[in-house]
C-alpha cells in the first residue's frame, strides 16, 4: 500500500486505463503541455502524445459534444472540465446527446464517457466559481453520477467509470485534491452504485459524499467524545443511489441527518433526506435533518465563504436536534 | 474599418455530367422514393397514425441523395437534425422501419422510442436524427474526430469521412461554431453541409443572417467553403464527392452551403403563411426530381415510362410500410425502462 | 368576468405591461411575424413593432445572454424560450450571469427579466422535447421560479414577474396553453411567492404546480367519492416557496401527496415532501408520498408517454398508501 | 473549395499624433497607475491579504487605457472579463475601492462580495468583471441593444457604444459567434475588442485556433474589422475613436483584434512555464508605458523628472489605497444574505 494524494490517484486512474485501453482519451483545457489546472493529469501528454491528450480550446459545449460524438462510435473520452461552473456551458450536450442518445436510438447507440472536474467551492472565488452543482445532472435519467474523498475510492471509481459504457459524470474537489490515503499497490476497482460505510455506528447515520466527507467524520468523532455513537455513509454513487445501504444504517440507527455542500433546494441532499423520511417512516426516532450550504450565491470574503458551507459545528447542532440533546 | 468581400460562387453541373445511366436511374429511385414516403407519411399523419413533430423533406431531396451517394457508408458517417427521414432513406434503411418508427411501433428502427425526429441506423453508420438544432454539430465533428484517432492511434488504414447535416437557422448556434474550429485546428476529416432551405421555421434567412451566403464563413477558420446547387443532384453529388478527396487528401474540414427550398411547412402543424406562392413555385419549376429525369431524358437515358415504372416500384414500396407499420404491434409499456443503461 | 384560455391569458398581460411601460419588450424564436410557436405572443409585433418585438436567431445563449445585458441596464425583457429543452443552453447566461449579477456587484446591478415558456411533456416528442425542467432553475438562489395552471393565475403573474426586478423564471405547459378560466376585466396581479389553495379538504393534503394541478383535482374528486376529504394546494411559487401555506394544510390533514411531472431525483416534489417530512414531523400520520415521472427518458410512443407521467391512478394509490386504505 | 485570403494589416500611429500634452499625460499617468497598482496587488497576494484567483494586467495597459480614454463613460458602456483591474482603474473607479475589494473589505465597490474578478461600477458604466470565459460578451451586446432601443423606441437624442473586452482564448466560446450575428443582424453599437495576448492560460493562441488574426472572423458576419498595435496606446486611442465613431454612425458592430502581451503569469498560481524568455522581453521592449513616455520625451513634452513626479503620485495613490484596504472592516457575516434579491 502507498500512500498518496487524490490527485495522484486520478492520476494513476487514467494512466492505468490510458494504457489498458487505447481507446480511451484525455480532453480538456489546459490538461496536456499544463499538466491540468490542477496538475490531475501531469505526465500523461508526455506519456501517451496527442490526441491521446488534448488541449482544448475554451469551448465548453463543443469540446464536450465533441466527445460524445467521438464515443458514439465507440472512443472512451474522458473530459476533464476546468471545473463543473463552465460545465453550464455544456449541459445541452450532456443532457440532451450523451443522456438520451442510447434512448433515442432504441438502444443502438452507447456513450462510454466520463466528465469529470472540480466541483463546488474552493477559496476566494466568489459566486461563478463557486457552485456544487452535481443536483442538475442527478436529476438526470440516462447518465450515472459518483463522487469520491479518499485516493482509495477515487481511484478505484475512475477506474469503473472509464470502464462502463455509459455517461458517467465525476464531481470532485479542488480543496481535496491534496487529501492522502493508502492506496493498494495492485489492480483494483470500485463498482458504481455502492456506497461505503466509512464509520460505523449505532445512535445515528450521517450521510454524505464528496469533500464533506472529512468534516463529518471530525464531527463524528466529536459525538462520539459527547457519548453519541454515529455511523457515517460516504454515498459515493449519487445516481443510481444506494438506498438499500442507507435504509439498513438508518434501520439500525433511527436517526439520520444528511452532509450536502450543495444549496438546499431540489438537491441530493434533500432528496436523499426524503428517501429516508418516507422509506424509514416507521422506524424514524425523529425527523431527518439536513445539512447543506445556506442558499445564497457564495460571496468572495473568505470568512462569509466559510459560514456560508456546512461546517463540523453545523453537523453537531443537527445531530443533537435528531438526538433531542440539549 | 472596411468590410472583406463577401461573394461566392455557386457550383452546378451541366447535363448528366460524367455519370452513368445505372447510377443515375438510382439518384432518380432514391428522391422518387423520398418524395413518395414523404407524401405517405403526410398522409398517415392527417389520419393520426403518426404525432409530435413531423418534418418533411419534399423540395430537398437532392442534398441527401446527391451528398450520401458520394460516401463509402462502410466507413463515412452521417448525421443530421430532425428533418432526418430523407437522409435515413438515403443511407439506405429499410422504408418499414422508418415508417414503423413513426408510428411508435417496436418495429420501428429506434424501437418506437424516437418518432420522426430521432431515425437511427448503427450498422448503416448512420447517427440520427436530432431534435435540438445544431446539437449533432458537435457530435458529428466528433465522430470524425474518431475517423482522425482510428487512423493516427490505433493504426487503421481506411477511415472515412463525416458528412454533418444542418439547416441555415441552425448555423448562428454557438455549437457550429466551437465545432468548426475544434475541426481546424485537429483536422478532422468533416464536412459541414448547411441545407439551406431558405428558412428556419418561419423565419427568413436574412432576417437573422448578416451573410446569406454561408460558406463565408469558412474564411473565419481559415477553411475551405463552397457553394452548391441544392436543386441540382448531380451537383450536389460531384461536389461532395471532390469535398470528400478533400477532406481526406488535405486532412481538413470544408464547409459548403448547399441552396434548396423545403416546399412543406416547417412541420405538419405550420400553415408556412410567411413567403409567397411565388417564390415557392420559382423552386418547384427546379425540383430537384424534374430535372434530373428531364436532365435524363434529354441525354436519352430515360423515357417516360421507364420513369413511371421507378415510380410505381416505389410507391409499392411505400405501400408496403406502411402495411408493415399498421401490422406491427406496439412496444410493451415495460420497455419504457429499457434503452438507458447499457 | 371574460372565460379565456390561459395562452391568451399570457397575452393579454404582456400587452397590457407593454403598454403600460415602453421598457418592457419580447424576443425568442418566432415570436414576432410567426406570432408564437404556441401562439402566446398574438398580435404584439404588429401593435408594437420592433424592437419591442424580436424574432431571434436559433442562439438561445446569445439571445438570453443580450437579454441579460439589456436587463442590468434598465430595460425589461420578457424572454420567451420555445421550450425549456432548449434552454439548457442558455443555462449559463441564467445561473452564472442572471442570478448572480447583483450580488458579485455587491448590489449595485439589478435584472429585471422573465425567462418563459413551455416546459414538461407534450404528445409524441420524444426524449429531448420533453423534459420538465424546473428542477434545475429551482436549484439556484437568486432566481425566482413560479408557474401556473389557470388563466386567472398565469395572467397575474406574469404580470407580476414583469415588473419584478429580478430573474424570474415562469413554467409553462404547451398542454395547458388551451384550458380555460375566468379572468377578471379589471386590472390585477398576484404577488410572487404564495401557494393557492385550489380546493380545501381536511383528510390529506395534495400538493402540486402547473400542469399536473388539472389531474390532482380530478383525483380529489375521486377521492371524494371515495370519502376522503382531499385539500389541494397549488404552489404556483416555486421559489421562493410558500412553506406556511404547506404547512399550514398538512398540519390539518397529517397526511401530505406531492404531484410534481419531473424526474424524481434531486426535485421539486422530493425536496417539499423532505420540506414537508422535517418540518410537519410530529403531525405526520403517514409518510409523505410523491407521484412524479418515471425515472427515464420520454419514449415518443403514446402509451409509453402516458404511463412514464402522473396520473389519476396514481396519485389515488398514493393517497390510499398514505390514508392506510386498501 | 480554395481558401480565402487571411491577410490583415496592422493600425499604428507613429509619434504623438495629433494629441496634446495634457491628454497624453493623461494616458501615461492611468497606465502607471494600473501598472504600480497591479505590482501592488501581486505583493499583497503574497502576503496573503488578497486570496483566490488573482489575474493581473501588467503589459496590457494601453489596451483598456487607450480604448476606454476613447469614450464618454456619460453614455457608454465597458464590460469586460475577470482580469478586470485596469479597466476600473481606466473607467476612473478610487484605487481604494477595488483594493478594499481584493481584501474581501465591505468598503470594497463590491462589498467584498466580488473580489478580483468581479470590479463594477454602476455610475461610471462598467458592468464587470465576468469570470466565464465568453459571457461578457452576450452582455455587452444586450447593453448596445439597450442603446439601440433607447434611441429607437424611447427617443433619446443621445445614447452611447458598449465595450466589450475579451481574451484571445474568449474568441472560442459559442457566445462570440451567437453575438456578433445577433449585432450585426440588429444593428448594435458595440465594438467588441480581443485582447491578444497570445496565451489563453497556458495555451498559446496557434494551438488553438485556425487563425491567429482575429480581425478576419469579421467577414463571416459582413462586419467591419480591424487590427491594432495594443502596445501603443496612442494607436488604440485613435482606433477606437474611429471605431466609435463609424459604430454610432453607420450603425453597425465592429470587430478588434487588439496585439498585446501578458507579462505575468495567468493568475497568481502560474509561473508560465509555457513562454519563452525571449518572447516576454520582446514585448517588455515594446512596453506601452516606456512607449508613450519615449514619444512623449522625443516631442519634448515632457522629460524624466516629470515622468518620476507622475510614478511617485501614482505609488502614493496605490500605498494609500492598501492602507485604506487594511483599515476596512470586515463584512458582517449577515450580509452575506443580502444584494441578492432586489
Ligand atoms: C436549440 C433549439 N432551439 C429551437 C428549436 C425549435 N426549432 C426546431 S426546428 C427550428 C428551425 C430550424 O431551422 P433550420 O436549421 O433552417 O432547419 P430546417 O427546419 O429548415 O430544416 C427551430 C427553431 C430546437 N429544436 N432546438
Ligand atoms: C467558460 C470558462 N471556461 C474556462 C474558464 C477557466 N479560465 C479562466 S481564464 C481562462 C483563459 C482565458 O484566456 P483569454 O480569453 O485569452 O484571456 P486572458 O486570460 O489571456 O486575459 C480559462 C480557461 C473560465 N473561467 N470560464
Ligand atoms: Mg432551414
Ligand atoms: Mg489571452
Amino acid at each position: 500500500m502507498a500512500e498518496i494524494s487524490i490527485r495522484d490517484a486520478l492520476n494513476q486512474a487514467l494512466d492505468e486505463e490510458m494504457a489498458r485501453d487505447e481507446r480511451v482519451f484525455l480532453l480538456g483545457e489546459e490538461v496536456g503541455e499544463y499538466n491540468g489546472a490542477y496538475k490531475v493529469s501531469r505526465g500523461l501528454l508526455d506519456k501517451y502524445g496527442a490526441p491521446r491528450v488534448l488541449d482544448t480550446p475554451i469551448a465548453e459545449l463543443g469540446f464536450t459534444g465533441l466527445a460524445v460524438g467521438a464515443a458514439t462510435v465507440g472512443l472512451r473520452p474522458v473530459v476533464e472540465w476546468m471545473t463543473f461552473n463552465f460545465a453550464l456551458l455544456a449541459l445541452d450536450q450532456v443532457i440532451n446527446n450523451a443522456a438520451k442518445m442510447r434512448h433515442m436510438s432504441g438502444g443502438q447507440l452507447n456513450v462510454p464517457i466520463v466528465f469529470r472536474g472540480p466541483n463546488g467551492p474552493a477559496e476566494y472565488l466568489s459566486s461563478q466559481h463557486s457552485q456544487a452543482l452535481q443536483s442538475l445532472f442527478v436529476h438526470i435519467p440516462g447518465l450515472k453520477v459518483a463522487s469520491y474523498a479518499t485516493p482509495y475510492d477515487a481511484k478505484g471509481i475512475l477506474k469503473s467509470a472509464i470502464r462502463d459504457d455509459n455517461p458517467v459524470v465525476l464531481i470532485e474537489s479542488e480543496m481535496a485534491y491534496a487529501w492522502t490515503g493508502e492506496v493498494p499497490d495492485e489492480e483494483y476497482t470500485i463498482p458504481l452504485g455502492k456506497a461505503d460505510v466509512k464509520r460505523e455506528g449505532s445512535d445515528i447515520t450521517l450521510i454524505t459524499y464528496s469533500k464533506p466527507l472529512r468534516m463529518v467524520l471530525e464531527a463524528a468523532s466529536e459525538l462520539e467524545s459527547m457519548g453519541v455513537s454515529a455511523e457515517v455513509i460516504d454515498l459515493r454513487s449519487l445516481r443510481p443511489l444506494d438506498e438499500q445501504a442507507i435504509y439498513a444504517s438508518v434501520r439500525k440507527t433511527n436517526r439520520a441527518v444528511v452532509i450536502d455542500e450543495s444549496w438546499p433546494m431540489a438537491s441530493v441532499g434533500s432528496h436523499v433526506a426524503w428517501l429516508i423520511s418516507r422509506n424509514c417512516f416507521d422506524v424514524l426516532d425523529a425527523q431527518v435533518e439536513l445539512v447543506c450550504s445556506e442558499d445564497v450565491p457564495m460571496p468572495y470574503n473568505h470568512r462569509m465563504e466559510l459560514a456560508v458551507q456546512p461546517s463540523v459545528e453545523k453537523i453537531i447542532d443537527a445531530s443533537k436536534r435528531v438526538l433531542y440533546m440539549e | 474599418m472596411a468590410k472583406r468581400n463577401t461573394k461566392v460562387d455557386v457550383f452546378t453541373v451541366d447535363g448528366v455530367g460524367e455519370h452513368k445511366k445505372k447510377f443515375l436511374v438510382e439518384l432518380l429511385r432514391q428522391m422518387t422514393l423520398i418524395r413518395r414516403f414523404e407524401e405517405k407519411a403526410a398522409q398517415m399523419y392527417g389520419l393520426r397514425k403518426i404525432g409530435g413533430f413531423c418534418h418533411l423533406y419534399n423540395g430537398q431531396e437532392a442534398v441527401a441523395v446527391g451528398a450520401i451517394s458520394a460516401l463509402d457508408l462502410k466507413h463515412d458517417y452521417v448525421l443530421t437534425a430532425y428533418r432526418d427521414h430523407g437522409h435515413a432513406l438515403a443511407v439506405g434503411m429499410e422504408p418499414n422501419a422508418i415508417m414503423a418508427e413513426l408510428y411508435g411501433k417496436i418495429t420501428g428502427c429506434s424501437r418506437g422510442k424516437g418518432g420522426s425526429m430521432h431515425m437511427f441506423d448503427a450498422e448503416k453508420h448512420f447517427l440520427g436524427g436530432n431534435g435540438i438544432v445544431g446539437a449533432q454539430i458537435p457530435m458529428a465533428t466528433g465522430t470524425a474526430f474518431a475517423q482522425m484517432y482510428w487512423k493516427k492511434v490505433m493504426g487503421e488504414k481506411q477511415t472515412g469521412v463525416t458528412l454533418c447535416f444542418f439547416g441555415d437557422g441552425a448555423i448562428h448556434q454557438g455549437a457550429f461554431h466551437e465545432s468548426l474550429n475544434l475541426a481546424a485546428v485537429w483536422k478532422l476529416p468533416v464536412i459541414y453541409i448547411v441545407e439551406n432551405n431558405q428558412f428556419g421555421m418561419g423565419t427568413a434567412v436574412h432576417r437573422v443572417s448578416s451573410v446569406e451566403d454561408f460558406e463565408i464563413k469558412a474564411t473565419g477558420f481559415d477553411m475551405p467553403g463552397m457553394t452548391i446547387d441544392g436543386m441540382n443532384v448531380i451537383a450536389v453529388h460531384d461536389g461532395i464527392r471532390k469535398a470528400r478527396e478533400q477532406a481526406q487528401a488535405d486532412e481538413t474540414p470544408i464547409l459548403i452551403d448547399i441552396k434548396t427550398y423545403r416546399y412543406k411547412g416547417h412541420s405538419m402543424s405550420d400553415p408556412a403563411k410567411y413567403r409567397t406562392r411565388e417564390q415557392l413555385e420559382q423552386f418547384q419549376q427546379q425540383d430537384p426530381i424534374l430535372v434530373l429525369k428531364a436532365t435524363m431524358i434529354d441525354a436519352k437515358m430515360i423515357d417516360d415510362d421507364e420513369y413511371k415504372k421507378i415510380d410505381d416500384d416505389v410507391k409499392k414500396v411505400v405501400n408496403e410500410s406502411v402495411e408493415f407499420a399498421e401490422n406491427s404491434d406496439e412496444p410493451p409499456v415495460e420497455t419504457m425502462y429499457e434503452d438507458i443503461y447499457a
